[in-house]
């Protein structure tokens, strides 16, 4: 299972820090695995708890929310509120039993390619042991 | 001791002075012993009034209604409705009173102390009277409900019939009142959480298997949000077609709505309703288990609820309605927000 | 259904070495409601651009998506291809499959499919959207500069000499900040007064330049173009137009307080005037310290003596509103707090001084006349230490960045020295020297060389008093020797912080800061000059240490930007705003809370979106429990379209 | 045919039975549910009313109708999903829900045909249990031409006469089930005869609930329409959908396409249970709703019970079961409130 899975993995990326620290890494022509689909979103105050608990149910293996670091939010404090709201998502998540690997946050800053491409990795070594997602994924 | 001929008294002066457009109360329901809602409307009425350890109703539910009915009336009277609240209850008219959808002046608040008890859990009542069938139960002198049935009557002590959520209530006297019946007498609460840590202390298989089995008995009714005060949206993102829909609603916002899980009740689609209703009552939720009573099929839902409450209070020490003027939950922030969490 | 075209660019091989864009065409082909798909070398190149135009208007496309590199670098050119074929901007998009696929993988198997993903969820984005034209706005063509110091100053210069009204607010009573106190400045040695007092001159005869000294900025509403400035004016309780400067009130002034403008090394009267080429020359009678804070007594002799009755003890604090259109934050440094650095003594012993004392010991128009004196005993001092990264790169105790200019300064500063005193001997401790700039690091050569000053490359680890010497102890840790010197005077470079008051004004803008309380800059290397919030820009010492060359620059840096927007009549704001859906509003107001814009209010029960103060972040949206909030053209119908594309759904 | 059945041979019979899927009532918690049968001791016959009732066996509340594709090549393809062949019994059901299914039996097999309840009701046989002993506080069976021991809809009907069932089979399916284990059943002697007759006549004594003049309320409903009343009586109605839902006769349902994948677009046509009390039940894409409030929702449940139901069908759309009235979380009593409508105005 392990070396033949590959996880479906979707990142919620803002803008102004996360996607411009991926497009560094680019840039800089880091590598990293492909399980990673990005959503690029204006910041990561916007990403609501819905759209984690879709990609989920849509068949996600996992799912990145990634900001800019506190302090440095191009909107001044969006990230302080997705802080809060999604701290209380994962925390649902894992209340129900899912694992905790599979909804991950983090904050990536437009000159941070390199701790981008850490965390992609890491994201996925993590969620390779765990195998496809299918608590919350729909069967129809 | 809630004085029920004086809370009558008020409700009567009220009416008889046109002060209010009408009260909401509890009476005998039809099957004799358990209490419904009543919506008393003329002063000869208020001796249908009641308070027992049946009133587990949380009338705010209604407020929402009359909103709506205020909405449709050509010219509204627009005089105060009366209602009357336990603890939890007056709770949910403050969150009521934070987000808005009601004015203070459009509520005239009876405010009814739980003092030493509050209301009885039916399921656990009638493990005890195992097939017995009650008549009556009012709260006794000594910590105990005196519960009367067909043949008889048993004395049961508080703690061993009390629903779930009235063990774990943290103020069992309205926190908002116009008048109040009864002592602020403070319960005794030990630990407002137990309901929900032998789930936290579950492996996330446990965790999951048991989600998993109580979660695919859900049949979709809607009680759960139906019975919510907080649960006042006139559409639900839930919902799977719009109507709250207007002459000018354009096809392209029709045809816009969101079909974020489907009609059927399946595992998936009920553990995503299930999550979408715990998420937006994070932070709102003031723990008046109605949504657990009314389910049918026995869904724990206060385990969902009351883990948002938990992580709200431990994380951002966030209690929800105790004050109208505080900012909701998570449309505020502390610089310290724990974000360990976070790579 | 609506016909999308897709458009798949190699980017020579920088995409078509890792994505085989043919079969992402393919597969894009298949997609429902693509009408049309095909890859190009270059799609940015002319032929590349026509090609999509033809496109657009041969098969009649309603909107489409161009998978190429990422958007921030040609979203703007294939919007105007769109343009140019007659379809709405905002029925373009871009998906990102070089920086973000092509460049980051290796094998053509796992690339390619990710690349569809991403070309898939582009398309299911793009045939959500609606049609958007920019908001247009009409621009006050004037400009407010916050901070009279040399940034200031040559920021509003800049804008008044370009033709455009300013409004310069300064907090103290004169404008010219830190650089009038300085004696000479690296690494010219020029007198920093002569230089400067020349613009002062001329910002207070400027005819487009409106000077508020002794004023502070107390509330700002608007957005860009449009800002509304509510200024608090502090009264001075002096006419300075009839003010004679005779300076007879100062004689006959009882109370005496430290002078800032010495840093305390001498006193000054209640009622003042900041330094004799003030400007605006005019005195200031300091109302914290008159009536006496202890007697509470306004003895009123200034008044008795004041001939043209410039004295009024009953003027009253004002306050004035100004509508302009770009503001410039240039509010300067302060010195890491005394408290702070008490390790090294500083504040309690009278030998310990910080920069900008010793400034004043060396300036002309100093306590001491230019003549080096320590202050306990006026003495001259022989063996004089200076201390470097006194507070700064120190993330354990005390400021973790580099404040930059101290290694030059304290150069400067030995030299000074040795030209006062030819026989006394300069001690430096330092970490490093970094002298990076024109001419700076010959001088260091110079100092070391000509004027014999002592470079110890290491950490201070005591200073205290013994009998009437400072005594320094500290390492070489080139020699790796204790080193132990008899100083008669030390001289700490402090760290350079945001000035006092710099995060409260930062809250008033709304625009963001670091870590360190510098005020942040929108983007680190193309957007140096700008705040996050449009119409707002950086200058001098504030958004980051930085000596006066650089002030200088930037400031111009900043008035040249500020041109950008006061030039125009009307200013475009992009339409990617909140929409309210009024059906689902409830009017909870929980979105009016975390908008950091204030550009919601509640209006009869439901929320309304002020478009130009909106920047389209989305907060509110994810606040909203009813979605009744949401920003146009990322939609939760966006995202959740995107989801299912992304996850093949 | 009539027979005897001793308690303790019912697994055997059951075992005789397993090329069926048997449903029958088992215990959860405090609750009873219709499940598939694994073992035969978890069957619990002795059981208050099930909360949700075995109509969910024959018109579940979901199952596919058909399924679709689209593509750029082939277009639209569509493809019915009929219910599998597969024999099922529901075992135990009250007899109320046996007359529940032949309501629904009119609805489904009218004139127009529901194939896909049609082929689960014609797969299943259902072997009812009377009620000796009224299953619900609310049972009111008699009052709405049931009883507790009706044969209505039934194939088989079992009763209690304590170490034995009395075993009635009414229909063809009825005696092919009893004809698979003919070595359990007996003949029954007149005793027993005698005591089941017993049996069935105090159960009917023991029935508390009951509404005088029912054959008045559907007249007295149709002038009743646009009456101020149903706006009193609905105060206290959240809009949930527990009375509908967990009604044994309630069959209305909403039909969803649920999308798979929408590249290559791929799904299911779906049916899925819905309810008059939603208010999204009648809403119309124009935004129109003919039901706005819910006084009209809870007029549109007793209207279609106790008079649209009988205008077509000659008979009262409900079987007395009490669940509307023990679930409802506020207390909503359908016996009260017809007894207000048949005195209202009087």
């Amino acid at each position: 299972m392990e070396d033949t899975f590959e996880p479906r993995i979707v990142a919620f990326l803002c803008k102004w820090c996360s996607s411009a620290g991926s497009d560094l890494a680019g840039v800089s022509r880091m590598e990293y695995p492909s399980n990673v689909t990005p959503i690029q979103v204006m910041c990561s105050g916007s990403v609501s708890p819905l759209y984690i608990f879709s990609a989920l149910n849509r068949g996600a293996d996992g799912v990145l929310v990634s900001g800019c670091h506190p302090g440095d939010c191009h909107y001044i404090k969006g990230n302080y509120y997705a802080r809060r709201r999604l701290a209380l998502a994962k925390k649902l998540l894992e209340h129900i039993g899912l694992e905790p690997e599979r909804f991950q946050m983090s904050w990536v800053s437009a000159a941070e390619g390199q701790k981008y491409t850490q965390i992609i990795k890491e994201l996925v070594r993590e969620l390779k042991p765990l195998g496809p997602q299918t608590k919350l994924r729909r069967k129809v | 001791m809630v004085n029920i001929q004086s809370l009558k008294e008020e409700a009567r002066k009220c009416l008889q002075e046109g002060k209010v457009k009408y009260i909401i109360g509890y009476e005998k329901g039809a099957d004799g012993w358990k209490a419904n809602p009543a919506f008393i409307k003329k002063p000869e009425d208020v001796e249908k009034l009641i308070w027992d350890p049946t009133c587990f109703h949380n009338l705010a539910r209604f407020l929402v209604d009359e909103k709506r009915r205020k909405a449709k009336e050509k010219q509204p009277d627009t005089r105060p409705v009366g209602v009357v609240v336990k603890g939890c209850d007056s709770r949910a008219v403050v969150i009521l009173l934070q987000e808005k959808f009601i004015e203070r002046n459009d509520v005239y608040i009876l405010g009814l102390s739980c003092e030493k008890a509050g209301v009885v859990d039916e399921r656990k009542l009638a493990r005890k009277l195992d097939g017995k069938k009650p008549v009556k139960i009012e709260l006794g002198e000594k910590d105990n409900f005196l519960v009367f049935t067909d043949d008889g009557k048993a004395e049961i002590p508080v703690r061993e019939i009390l629903a779930e959520r009235c063990l774990e209530c943290k103020a069992n006297f309205p926190v908002i009142s116009d008048v109040l019946f009864g002592e602020k007498t403070k319960r005794e609460v030990l630990n407002p959480f137990q309901s929900i840590e032998k789930m936290e202390s579950l492996a996330q298989e446990d965790k999951w298997n048991f989600w998993k089995q109580t979660l695919a008995k859900c049949i979709r009714c809607y009680a759960c949000r139906s019975v919510c005060p907080m649960c006042y949206c006139d559409e639900c993102v839930s919902d799977t077609i719009n109507f709250a829909v207007t002459a000018d609603t354009t096809a392209e916002e029709k045809a816009q709505k969101i079909k974020w899980l489907e009609k059927s009740p399946v595992l998936s689609e009920n553990i995503f309703y299930n999550l979408v209703r715990a998420i937006h009552l994070a932070g709102r939720c003031i723990d008046c288990g109605e949504c657990e009573r009314a389910c049918p099929v026995n869904i724990p839902l206060r385990l969902l609820n009351k883990k948002m409450e938990k992580e709200a209070l431990k994380l951002f020490g966030y209690e929800a309605g105790f004050d109208p003027s505080q900012p909701s939950l998570i449309s505020c922030f502390k610089d310290e927000d724990p974000q360990d969490f976070i790579r | 259904m609506k016909k999308t075209g897709v458009f798949i660019c190699h980017c020579g091989i920088n995409i078509a070495g890792t994505v085989d864009v043919k079969k992402v065409a393919e597969e894009l082909a298949k997609h429902p409601g693509v009408a049309h798909a095909e890859d190009y070398v270059y799609m940015c190149s002319d032929p590349g651009q026509n090609l999509i135009i033809q496109a657009i208007k041969e098969k009649k496309l309603d909107n489409i998506v161009v998978a190429c590199c990422s958007p921030t670098l040609h979203e703007t050119t294939f919007r105007n291809t769109a343009k140019a074929a007659g379809m709405n901007a905002f029925h373009c998009e871009i998906a990102n499959i070089r920086e973000q696929c092509s460049w980051v993988h290796k094998e053509m198997e796992k690339a390619t499919p990710k690349a569809t993903k991403i070309t898939k969820s582009a398309v299911e984005k793009v045939r959500t959207n609606e049609a958007l034209e920019p908001l247009s706005v009409p621009v006050t063509r004037k400009a407010m500069v916050i901070g009279g110091g040399i940034a200031g100053i040559q920021a509003s210069l800049d804008l008044a000499t370009s033709g455009f009204e300013v409004i310069l607010v300064e907090r103290s009573p004169s404008i010219g900040g830190h650089m009038i106190q300085l004696s000479e400045t690296f690494p010219t040695l020029d007198c920093s007064q002569c230089i400067l007092t020349p613009k002062m001159v001329e910002v207070s005869k400027h005819p487009k330049i409106k000077l508020m000294t002794y004023c502070e900025v107390q509330e700002v509403s608007g957005y860009v173009g449009n800002f509304k400035v509510k200024i608090l004016k502090k009264p001075t309780y002096v006419y300075a137009d009839k003010c004679t400067l005779c300076d007879e009130c100062t004689k006959v002034c009882p109370i005496v307080v430290p002078n800032e403008f010495d840093l305390g090394l001498t006193g000054r009267r209640a009622i003042y005037i900041p330094f004799p080429q003030a400007i605006p020359a005019s005195y200031t009678l300091d109302d914290k310290n008159c009536p006496d804070p202890f007697t509470t007594i306004a003895c009123g002799k200034c008044a008795d003596v004041c001939k043209p009755k410039a004295i009024d003890f009953d003027m009253k604090p004002q306050i004035v509103e100004e509508e302009v259109g770009a503001i410039i934050v240039a509010t300067g440094f302060d010195l890491y707090d005394k408290e702070k650095m008490a390790e090294y003594g500083y504040g309690k012993i009278p030998n310990v001084l910080d920069g900008l004392q010793f400034e004043r010991l060396c300036s002309a128009s100093g306590p001491t006349r230019g003549k080096i004196l320590r202050p306990s005993d006026h003495k001259e001092p022989k063996e004089v230490v200076f201390i470097q990264c006194s507070g700064s790169r120190d993330p354990e105790l005390h400021c973790p960045y580099c404040s930059k200019i101290c290694c030059m300064y304290t150069v400067k500063h030995a030299m000074l020295y040795k030209h006062h005193v030819h026989d006394g001997q300069a001690y430096i401790f330092y970490i490093d020297i970094r002298s990076g700039g024109k001419g700076y690091e010959e001088f260091v050569q110079r100092a070391v060389e000509e004027d014999g000053v002592i470079y110890l490359r290491g950490k201070v680890s005591r200073i205290f008093e013994e009998k009437d010497k400072v005594k320094v102890w500290g390492v070489d840790t080139l020699t790796g020797k204790s080193v132990e010197i008899e100083a008669d005077m030390v001289v700490l470079a402090m760290a350079m912080r945001p000035s006092k008051g710099a995060e409260e004004l930062a809250k008033k803008l709304k625009i963001a800061m670091d870590k360190d309380g510098f005020l942040a800059e929108a983007h680190p290397k193309l957007r140096p000059v700008e705040s996050v919030t449009s119409g707002m820009f950086l200058a001098g010492a504030a958004q980051a240490p930085k000596d006066i060359p650089e002030a200088v620059a930037q400031a111009s840096g900043a008035a040249s930007k500020a041109v950008t927007i006061l030039s125009q009549e009307r200013l475009f704001h992009a339409p990617t705003v909140a929409k309210v859906l009024k059906n689902l509003c409830t009017g909870c107001g929980m979105c009016v809370l975390v908008c950091p814009y204030d550009a919601l209010a509640l209006k009869d029960g439901k929320v309304e979106v002020n478009e130009v103060l909106c920047e389209g972040c989305g907060t509110c949206s994810a606040t909203c429990l009813r979605a009744a909030i949401q920003v146009k053209n990322l939609t939760p119908l966006h995202v959740h379209e995107m989801i299912k594309a992304c996850l093949g759904g | 045919m009539d027979k005897i059945l001793a308690k303790k041979d019912l697994s055997q019979w059951l075992k005789k039975l397993d090329s069926y899927d048997i449903y029958a009532p088992q215990k959860d918690e405090d609750q009873w549910t219709f499940s598939i049968v694994e073992n035969s001791d978890a069957i619990s016959l002795d059981y208050p009313n099930v909360v949700v009732p075995s109509k969910k066996v024959i018109f579940p509340q979901r199952e596919f109708l058909l399924e679709f594709s689209q593509s750029n090549e082939k277009g639209y393809q569509i493809k019915e999903i009929l219910p599998e062949e597969k024999s099922v019994i529901i075992l135990g059901l009250r007899p109320c829900e046996g007359k529940a299914f032949s309501l629904m039996d009119r609805v489904f097999g009218g004139e127009l045909k529901d194939p896909y309840y049609l082929k689960r009701r014609e797969a299943t046989t259902l072997i009812s249990l009377s009620c000796s002993t009224p299953p619900s506080p609310h049972c009111f069976c008699l009052s709405v031409e049931g009883s507790p021991h009706s044969k209505e809809g039934l194939d088989v009907l079992l009763t209690d006469i304590g170490e034995k069932f009395y075993v009635e089979s009414i229909t063809e399916k009825g005696n092919r089930l009893i004809d698979q284990a003919k070595q359990v059943f007996h003949e029954p002697t007149s005793e027993e005869r005698k005591k089941v007759e017993k049996i069935k006549s105090d159960a009917e004594k023991k029935i508390k609930r009951e509404i005088k003049g029912l054959n008045n309320i559907p007249a007295k409903l149709k002038g009743m329409f646009d009456s101020p009343f149903w706006d009193e009586e609905s105060m206290s109605c959240i809009r949930c959908g527990i009375c509908t839902f967990l009604c044994p006769t309630c069959h209305c349902f909403d039909i969803n396409d649920e999308v798979e994948t929408s590249s290559p677009m791929l799904g299911k046509r779906v049916r899925t249970w819905d309810t008059c009390q939603f208010p999204d039940f009648t809403m119309h894409s124009s935004g129109h709703n003919p039901r706005p409030e819910k006084a009209s929702r809870l007029r549109q449940r007793i209207n279609h019970k106790f008079q649209y139901f009988v205008e077509v069908h000659q008979k009262y759309q409900c079987t007395g079961c009490g669940r509307c009235i023990s679930l409802c979380p506020v207390g909503i009593d359908i016996i009260k409130v017809l007894e207000k409508v048949r005195d209202y105005g009087a």
